[in-house]
């Protein structure tokens, strides 16, 4: 069954909560090279809106989501949450937790084994006490069940009491946001949400997060790599290749007109019965540790491949000329020397 | 021909194949400090263990001999007891690297000596038991694990944990009583103890028989004590490939059954069971001690088991500086076996 | 090794349970390196096979001066060393100057040259030793004599290393009825070859072979197998069970030497005489020790601890030296007499408190007694149990401890014990024996911290004497002293169990004879009287030499005696295995491996 | 099965795979699960067939039996007719001899697939030379290199280890190695999931091809209708054990009469659709577990077009219009 | 959003969890035949030792008090598994032997499970040179033969029932921290140890509620195992020579019955029973531990 359809909401523009300023956050891989997950990222979240993270695989949508979690500590630049940087402490972190939450890419390994139901949701509620700051004066159980209820998963006591393998993949993903929506946070990152899932259940988890923005004005941010997702339930999107959003805007904007040749490439590929013309990129993504120069796309840019670039006279850029750094406003933008 | 010499020289500038050369060094590196880390920690450890022994060592280690003070401080020089302990440390690295192991305070001759005597009988028996061990234990932990939750695979199981149970020495007294002593319809075909026997004449070939026929029983008890060992290290490892899908890969490409086992699973199965087995290596050493015990073999376990009733410290401290040097080097060579055999290594 | 063919070589295998710590006279200590040195080298004088007294060896006879201080030995000619050399009173000389130098060679021979000043061999069949006293002990000189020849190139210094070994297929050079062709120390096998030249005739046995068991019972089944000869040093059980088995005989021969419960009469420190340790005061008290002997039951501990096969003691010289020997008057013997011992102590005024325990003349509590046993011991650790539960049937607490000799030793020389069982084998002059009770041997050799200037008058006297009656009077007198002073209380005399292949060898004499054991004797001579039983005729109508068997049964015959009940024991074995298998076939059927 | 004429075979008249009422079981500890019950497909040289549903339905189950791969804990019934040979009776023999050389599997997972300690060039050629014992060392060499290319990795990369490639490389290598023995059948175990977008563009382009070259037949499974509707020439939807509905790619997509198949179509809406926006379609609740169907449809608890009668008897699978059978009793009422 | 108050206080549903847990746990290991037989046979040894005073007079052990003769055989004198050389029932030296060998072993587990676990848990969680650190000295015991450092430390420390237990302990903690170490480096990336961390918990939230849990029933396993082992060290260092002389344990009986020769005198009695009541024991623990692990080791589930 479908989700009734919510309209969009407008998202001002100073209603920025999270916010990420230049971060860059470089690895050490095992051979010693210094891979840069993430190089230079400027992206924010509002209150209110979900925002649609996209790329190919090891784009680092996963690196930029942690950072934002305070899971991975930015190399450069700084994460910001409502106006003031993140503190790193261990208290700092603890405060920051109990506002901002994520849902982690792998919903099925995310459950403890040895826990309940009941004791995953309540883990957060019992670290932040929120059964002493409830306003309602609810106890813990009853913080759980109102949080199981709210994901979809009624009537919660029958569900307190399973083991993680007892629960359908649909379940589990519940079960998880449950346990982050407890903690009733005001930005709430969902990393791969539903690519785990079946086809059929995703709807379900899809509108349960536009709910959460429409019901309780949170900010929400989806990494994914599929843009039909996007389509579902985005407000804006930002497109990232190799550590950087080389493209953002609204969801139509950037869906329907891409600027830059990389979207274009990914909406073609779609899988669809009415082909666009499919531009299938070559080769993999490239490592993160030898990042071209020039526009970081231009090795596999179809645009530089064919001419246009060089007829538009910019094939030189592309090599040679690095791109800024795009710009967390909400206008739609694109990281690429023809547009 | 040329084009495939091509390919190779081609092959060998893959990024992969230069990627797996450094790691494969990188891993040589760990393991070999790794290696010699051990080996120190063995050296401090033997160095200390002996000099907190309580009272006078001068006293307890001259068993007696000495009795005036003029004596005792020639004892204490000899061994280098009267310097602070700094310097003893000093000296016995440099006593040690240069293979001066210090003297037997109760043969009187040098332990490095006695050591290189002994230490052929152990090696032949710990070589050939583990030898064996592995070769049959392997085996069985195939046949069990292929033929998993059936009668084999039960009796296989059941019988090696059994022996497995057993304390080797106890083992091997109930093997003389029934194949040395003999007992009942069995004949008391082998020798109760000793490595050779008296009128063997070094160097013929019946020497070389009458050595083996020696051993039989010693390397019957170890080798079917440790066999669960290894039989279980090779069934449960087996059992971690059985249920992967890249043999149900080789199935449908054609392979028989025994193909798929032989060259599939169990040449995976092993690769993590050689250092497995090469961590046991160090239990044979601990049931080869026990064993020269009861079958008299002049070997390194005997000569510390000996060396115990006196106690002649420089001997416990030279037996245990090898065997234990013994088995890291021998664990070294199994992970640098294994490197070079699973290119899996480096992830 | 069958010597049933005249053309083989007639071996004797002998199984011993301990390795010789060194072929090097001046080096080992084991028992087992005796032996070695025996058979290799000669000594001046040998001792008898009946009472172990001194018997003509290299020396044919010695005299004594007037005042006592000069000994003048008159050597054997002709004996030749086993490369060929002449062995003349120069190399006696010159191996007890070795030790009268000092250094490593005195460690182990020194003592027996107490007072001895100068060493001189005027020609080669004459050795003069000058003493500064008289010195009663002096003929029994076990010293094994080298060559110097050989030894004058080891200094002092190598012969701390020195192995004495074969090199290079080349056997030790000696002079003894053997020769050592194969043998490391610490080694498992020594092989011996018979020296075709010896003066005292050659030996029936053209080689001797010892093999290191590690244990008993492999070195027991291997005589039973016949892969062995003699096995020495075998339990009393073990005995027992080779008493039933064909062609073999076994026997438990007396061994010259006790065992005893020690105790600390008071230690000091030697050198300012202040006492040290923590000694319990009621030991000091010999009233009380002696107190102390009517409460043991050595009967039961002979037959418990030693499995029958021992003597109870009383005195610190065994009986197979019957000549020194004192034994107690029948109405003061010690017997297991717990009234006794009980009113003894009451009379030295330890009575039984409010508690039942005993207290001090002064009232105060005596405390706990700490009795040690060695660890490696097992009799010792059995005897001092019982010692234990006996004492408390008399009101006294005890603790038992045990720990290794070594230890022990230690805790001895700090006087910090009460009580110890430990054991002393007695050398056929019990001169030195009878030094270790000595006021001048605390902190020394003497373990009791036993002092008595009486005894140590009577010590002085019987070493100086020159009449031997005189001297049996005052050893006998000092085993009285201590009898009555109790600083040991002997539990027992011990045995040597011992088996040989009666159907193939035969004529072994026991020493002391009768009663005693059949080698590593104080001597060679059974070494030179042991024949083959196919040959052995009559012994040479050495009477007392056992004789062959009669009954003629093959080595490696059926010995049903201990198959049947192994046949049970693998039984069960084989039971344990079946049920281990069971157990892993009643496993669930579980879902069944991918397979084709 | 007895007699099929030679001839027959090599004139290929009659499908490379022939599924008639496969019912497969697995015996577990609580109980039979019937994983497969009663599912009919052919595949004919040269087309694509796709099988779609939920994880759990059975897809991989029903693969397994087209090489008599399933576990020994499972019971086929039904033929399994492999070029006219039912599989799951034929001699060990005959099957050894028809695994990989007329039909193989590029399964699902290529990572696991593939022996991790084996050199990927290895492990292509080992079908080959088990296959045509015949052919020389270098000719296989050169095979295995040919065969590489054609899925567009350099010949070199067969020194590679498995884990020394990325996703998209190894099931690459995965299906260069179904491609060895030249088969005419080959069935695909979901091989894009778990492959990022450009990536399964990438392969899919890359299976197109090969059918399109070779004339192979291909069957192909996955969860995601918009895959298969994208490269199938037909398509079959399986629900709790049993084929839905079929028809041709574009009916199934564009045109679904199952609401099934309504819902895994609408679960992939086409970007621009405005219908689509703030509107995530998706069903309720769970699949059913396999031990414990609900009585009737087996869909019914989740339809929302489900009525009383829908938990009656369980739909036969009809066919409503030509080259289109659907298992619903509501097909056509408003 | 539901109305309706939830039946079961927090506390409930905690006891209600566990008890499940248990239940579930003996269910599967119900299935386990071998599990089960070694179950019983450890019951009945843990029996024995725990009831040794009522089935056999403490006396008995008493060389003073022994009334039989030297090694009886077994049905005469009433002895049913006949008597040593002193003449103690083999029957009454088995039982209160148990409780030494049983002692010794269990003891000795614990000392080596606690210092296992630690180091396990520390390496493994940790991250920097202190857990580098306990990682080498872990492979370093591991790798030092056990017998040769055993025998060098109980010579060191003297021969006592609780030195046997130090040695043992303190030789055969380092495979259970190896164990417990390659658990803790997996469990530590899971992703819901990660969750914890999104959820605000610090590193002793992390180790004591995901870490630990998921550790415990792997360290529950190889206990088991590791008594198995300690008792045959136990037994080996007894026979060495190594063991407490004052105590009797199935190791020294062996050691005793050696030394007198009870093979040659076909005292089987003496030889065979202790041996057997060895092998019976580490086997029932093996069993055992085979099981819980087969249970509590998701890789080996379900195969
Ligand atoms: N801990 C790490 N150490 C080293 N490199 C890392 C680490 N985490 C991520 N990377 C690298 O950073 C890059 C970005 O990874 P990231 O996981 O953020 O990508 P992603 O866009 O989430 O990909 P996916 O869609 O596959 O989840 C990749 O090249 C990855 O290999
Ligand atoms: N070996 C087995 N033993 C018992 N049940 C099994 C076995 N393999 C699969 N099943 C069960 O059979 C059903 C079908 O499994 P199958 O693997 O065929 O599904 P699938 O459609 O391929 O799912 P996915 O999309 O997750 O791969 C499932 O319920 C599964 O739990
Ligand atoms: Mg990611
Ligand atoms: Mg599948």
């Amino acid at each position: 069954m479908s989700a009734a359809a919510v309209p969009a909401p407008d998202p001002a523009p100073d209603d920025v909560v999270l916010e990420a300023r230049g971060v860059e956050v470089e690895f050490v891989t095992r051979t010693g090279h210094a891979a840069r997950a993430l190089d230079g990222v400027d992206l924010s979240v509002r209150r209110g809106e979900v925002l649609a993270i996209v790329g190919e695989s090891g784009s680092g949508k996963t690196t930029l989501a942690r950072t934002l979690m305070g899971l991975e500590r930015p190399t450069r630049g700084e994460v910001v949450f409502g106006g003031a940087p993140l503190d790193y402490s261990f208290r700092g972190l603890k405060a920051y937790r109990s506002r901002v939450q994520m849902v982690l890419q792998d919903a099925a390994g995310s459950l403890n084994p040895r826990q309940t139901v009941y004791e995953s949701v309540a883990e957060g509620i019992r670290l932040h006490r929120r059964d002493r700051s409830d306003e309602q004066g609810r106890s813990e159980a009853e913080l759980v069940a109102a949080a199981l209820a709210e994901s979809g998963l009624r009537p919660p006591e029958r569900l307190f009491l399973r083991y993680p393998h007892e629960l359908s993949g649909g379940q589990k993903q519940r079960v998880l946001i449950a346990g982050a929506l407890a903690l009733r946070p005001e930005v709430l990152l969902a990393d791969e949400p539903v690519s785990s899932l079946d086809a059929s259940i995703r709807g379900e988890i899809l509108a349960l997060l536009l709910r959460f923005r429409q019901e309780l004005g949170m900010g929400v941010a989806v990494v994914t790599h599929d843009l039909g997702l996007a389509w579902n339930i985005a407000d804006r999107i930002a497109v990232m290749y190799l550590g950087r959003v080389v493209e953002c805007g609204t969801t139509e904007e950037v869906l329907t007109a891409p600027r830059h040749p990389y979207t274009q490439a990914l909406l073609s590929v779609v899988p669809e019965i009415e082909q666009l013309e499919p531009v299938v990129l070559t080769g993999e993504v490239p490592d993160p540790s030898r990042i071209p120069s020039g526009c970081r796309f231009h090795p596999r840019c179809p645009k530089l491949a064919d001419g246009t670039a060089d007829r538009a006279g910019v094939a030189g850029d592309c090599v040679g000329t690095p791109l800024p750094v795009l710009p967390a406003t909400g206008d739609h933008r694109a990281a690429c020397h023809l547009a | 021909m040329t084009d495939l010499a091509a390919q190779g020289a081609d092959a060998a500038h893959t990024p992969a194949t230069v990627g797996r050369r450094r790691s494969y060094g990188r891993y040589v590196l760990g393991k070999v400090l790794g290696s010699a880390g051990s080996l120190a920690f063995v050296l401090v450890l033997g160095f200390f263990l002996f000099r907190v022994l309580p009272g006078d060592p001068a006293r307890t280690l001259g068993r007696g001999r000495f009795r005036t003070e003029a004596q005792l401080e020639e004892f204490r020089a000899t061994y280098g007891l009267d310097q602070p302990l700094p310097q003893q440390f000093l000296t016995y690295l440099k006593n040690t690297f240069s293979g001066d192991l210090g003297v037997s305070l109760r043969y009187r001759v040098p332990v490095s000596d006695l050591i290189l005597d002994r230490l052929w009988p152990t090696l032949l028996l710990v070589g050939i038991a583990t030898l064996l061990a592995t070769v049959i234990g392997v085996y069985l932990g195939v046949i069990s694990a292929w033929n998993r939750g059936k009668a084999t695979d039960k009796v296989t199981t059941g019988t090696t944990l059994t022996l497995y149970s057993m304390p080797e020495w106890w083992l091997g007294l109930l093997l003389i009583a029934a194949f040395a002593v003999g007992m009942g319809p069995l004949p008391g075909i082998f020798p109760t103890g000793g490595l050779h026997s008296v009128d063997a004449e070094p160097g013929t070939i019946g020497y070389v028989g009458d050595t083996a026929l020696h051993l039989v029983l010693p390397v019957l008890t170890l080798v079917l004590v440790y066999l669960a060992d290894f039989s279980l290290i090779m069934r449960s490892s087996l059992l971690d490939e059985i249920g992967e899908d890249y043999l149900t890969t080789a199935r449908a490409k054609g392979l028989r059954d025994v193909v798929v086992r032989r060259r599939h699973a169990v040449r995976n199965a092993l690769l993590p069971t050689t250092t497995l087995i090469a961590l046991s290596i160090g239990f044979v050493v601990s049931g080869a001690i026990t064993v020269e015990t009861v079958f008299s073999i002049p070997g390194l376990g005997l000569l510390a088991t000996e060396a115990l009733t006196i106690p002649d410290y420089w001997v416990l401290q030279g037996t245990f500086l090898v065997t234990s040097a013994g088995v890291i080097l021998a664990n070294l060579l199994a992970n640098l076996v294994y490197g070079l055999l699973d290119p899996r290594v480096r992830s | 090794p069958s010597p049933a063919h005249a053309a083989d070589p007639v071996r004797l295998t002998v199984g011993i349970t301990n390795e010789v710590d060194s072929f090097n006279p001046f080096l080992g200590i084991e028992a087992e390196s005796y032996e070695m040195w025996a058979l290799t080298y000669d000594y001046m004088i040998t001792y008898s096979m009946e009472d172990m007294s001194p018997e003509p060896g290299l020396a044919t006879s010695w005299e004594t001066s007037e005042d006592g201080l000069t000994w003048t030995f008159d050597i054997r000619e002709g004996v030749l060393w086993s490369d060929g050399q002449p062995l003349t009173a120069r190399d006696i000389a010159y191996t007890y100057n070795r030790i009268l130098d000092g250094g490593p060679e005195s460690s182990s021979w020194g003592s027996y040259l107490t007072s001895v000043t100068k060493i001189e061999a005027p020609d080669d069949t004459h050795v003069v030793l000058t003493l500064e006293k008289p010195n009663a002990v002096l003929p029994l000189l076990p010293i094994p004599i080298v060559p110097e020849h050989i030894w004058k190139d080891i200094t002092e210094k190598e012969v701390k290393s020195y192995a004495a070994e074969p090199t290079d297929g080349q056997p030790v050079v000696g002079s003894g009825p053997f020769r050592l062709v194969e043998g490391t120390a610490g080694g498992s096998t020594y092989r011996f070859e018979k020296n075709p030249d010896y003066w005292q005739g050659t030996s029936h046995l053209d080689e001797v072979v010892f093999q290191v068991y590690k244990s008993d019972d492999p070195m027991v089944q291997a005589l039973i197998k016949g892969e062995i000869d003699f096995a020495d040093d075998i339990t009393p059980l073990q005995v027992k069970a080779l008493e039933g088995e064909d062609g073999i005989t076994a026997l438990n021969g007396d061994s010259p030497g006790f065992d005893e419960i020690g105790f600390n009469t008071g230690a000091i420190d030697t050198e300012t005489g202040e006492p040290i340790g923590d000694g319990n005061p009621a030991l000091a008290d010999p009233k009380f020790r002696h107190a102390l002997g009517y409460a043991l039951d050595l009967d039961q501990i002979i037959s418990k601890v030693y499995q029958g096969a021992g003597l109870p003691g009383d005195t610190i010289i065994p009986p197979a030296y019957s000549t020194w020997k004192w034994d107690p008057p029948e109405d003061e013997a010690f017997s297991f007499d717990l009234d006794k011992a009980g009113s003894l102590l009451d009379d030295a005024g330890y009575t039984e408190g409010s508690d039942g325990k005993r207290t001090m003349p002064d009232g105060s509590p005596i405390g706990t007694l700490r009795l040690f046993a060695r660890s490696e011991n097992k009799k010792s650790v059995d005897t001092m149990d019982y010692f234990k539960e006996w004492l408390g049937e008399l009101g006294i607490d005890a603790e038992l401890t045990t720990m290794e000799s070594n230890k022990l030793t230690n805790i001895i020389l700090d006087g910090e014990f009460d009580a110890f069982h430990w054991g002393w084998y007695v050398e056929p002059d019990p001169d030195s024996m009878l030094s270790y009770m000595t006021c001048d041997q605390r902190g020394g050799w003497s373990d009791s911290w036993y002092c008595n200037p009486e005894y140590d008058d009577l010590y002085a006297q019987q070493n100086g004497a020159t009449d031997d009656a005189e001297r049996q009077e005052a050893v006998q007198r000092m085993q009285e002293i201590l009898f009555e002073d109790s600083p040991y209380l002997v539990t027992a005399y011990n045995t040597i169990g011992e088996a040989y292949r009666s159907d193939r060898f035969a004529c072994f004499q026991p020493q002391p004879d009768p009663g005693g054991i059949l080698l590593f004797q104080y001597g060679v001579h059974n070494y030179l009287n042991i024949r083959p039983a196919d040959d052995a005729g009559d012994c040479d109508g050495n009477e007392s030499a056992q004789g062959p068997e009669a009954a003629g049964g093959g080595a490696g015959d059926d010995d049903d005696g201990s198959s049947t009940p192994l046949l049970v024991g693998g039984a069960v074995l084989l039971g344990a295995v079946v049920l281990g298998g069971g157990a892993w076939a009643m496993r669930r059927r579980s879902t069944a491996a991918y397979r084709e | 099965m007895s007699a099929v004429p030679e001839t027959a075979l090599s004139e290929r008249t009659e499908p490379l795979l022939d599924l008639r009422d496969v019912t497969v079981t697995y015996r577990t500890s609580e109980g039979p699960l019937p994983a497969v019950r009663g599912v009919n497909l052919t595949v004919a040289p040269g087309q694509v067939v796709g099988l779609a549903g939920e994880s759990g339905c059975g897809k991989s189950t029903l693969v397994s039996t087209v090489l008599r791969l399933q576990p020994s804990g499972a019971k086929v019934e039904g033929e399994v007719l492999v070029l006219g040979q039912d599989v799951q009776t034929v001699g060990w023999g005959a099957l050894r001899a028809l695994r990989w050389a007329e039909a193989s599997i590029v399964f699902q997972g290529a990572l696991h697939s593939l022996n991790p300690v084996q050199r990927i060039g290895a492990q292509i050629a080992e079908p080959i030379t088990v296959h045509e014992p015949d052919l020389g060392d270098a000719a296989v060499q050169r095979r295995v290199e040919e065969l590489l290319e054609q899925v567009g990795l350099p010949g070199a990369r067969k020194r590679a280890y498995p884990h020394q490639l990325s996703g998209g490389q190894r099931q690459r290598v995965m299906i260069a190695m179904a491609l060895a023995c030249r088969p005419q059948l080959i069935v695909a175990d979901e091989p894009t999931t778990a492959l990022d977008v450009m990536v399964q563009a990438q392969i899919l382009d890359l299976l197109r091809d090969l059918v399109r070259d070779l004339g192979v037949g291909l069957l192909i499974i996955s969860h995601d209708l918009s895959v298969l509707a994208d490269v199938c020439d037909r398509v079959l939807v399986m629900y709790a054990g049993r084929v839905v509905e079929s028809g041709t790619a574009a009916q199934a997509f564009t045109d679904p009469l199952h609401p099934y198949t309504a819902a895994l179509s609408g679960a992939f809406p086409r970007i621009g659709d405005p219908a689509a926006r703030y509107a995530p379609a998706g069903l309720a609740g769970d699949p059913p577990d396999p031990r414990e169907l609900p009585p009737g449809c087996s869909f019914a608890p989740r339809c929302p077009r489900a009525v009383d009668r829908c938990t009656e008897a369980e739909p036969p699978l009809l066919e409503v219009a030509p080259g289109r059978p659907v298992a619903c009793i509501r097909v056509g009422e408003p | 959003m539901s109305a309706s108050t939830p039946a079961l206080t927090p506390r409930q549903v905690t006891r209600r969890r566990r008890a499940d847990a248990v239940r579930r746990s003996w269910a599967s290991f119900r299935s386990h035949r071998s599990g089960l037989f070694g179950l019983a046979l450890l019951t009945f040894f843990l029996l024995v030792a725990l009831l040794a005073p009522l089935l056999a007079d403490g006396e008995g052990l008493e060389v003073t008090k022994a009334t039989g003769g030297v090694l009886e055989s077994p049905g005469s004198g009433g002895y049913v598994l006949g008597t040593d050389e002193n003449g103690r029932s083999i029957v009454t030296l088995l039982i209160w032997g148990s409780r030494i060998s049983l002692f010794v072993g269990l003891l000795a587990t614990v000392i080596s499970m606690v210092i296992g676990t630690l180091v396990g848990l520390m390496s493994g969680f940790f991250e920097g040179w202190p857990a580098r650190i306990l990682y080498r000295v872990t492979e370093w015991f591991l790798v030092i033969p056990f017998i040769p450092l055993a025998i060098v430390l109980a010579t060191v420390l003297g021969r006592s029932l609780i030195n046997i237990v130090i040695v043992i302990g303190i030789t055969g903690w380092a495979s259970t921290a190896m164990l417990i170490r390659s658990q803790t480096l997996s469990i530590k990336e899971r992703p819901y140890v990660e969750r914890a961390r999104v959820l605000g918990a610090g590193r002793w939230h992390q180790m004591s509620r995901h870490v630990l849990p998921n550790v415990m029933p792997m360290v529950f396993a190889n206990t088991t195992l590791t008594v198995a082992l300690a008792i045959l060290a136990e037994t080996t260092l007894s026979f060495l020579g190594l063991g407490d002389p004052t105590r009797v344990s199935w190791g020294s009986m062996l050691e005793d019955a050696f030394d007198v020769g009870a093979m040659t005198t076909g005292a089987w009695w003496y030889i065979v029973p202790p041996g057997v009541c060895v092998v019976l024991v580490v086997l029932a623990f093996t069993l055992v531990g085979q099981a819980l692990e087969e249970i509590f080791n998701p890789r080996l589930r379900g195969r």
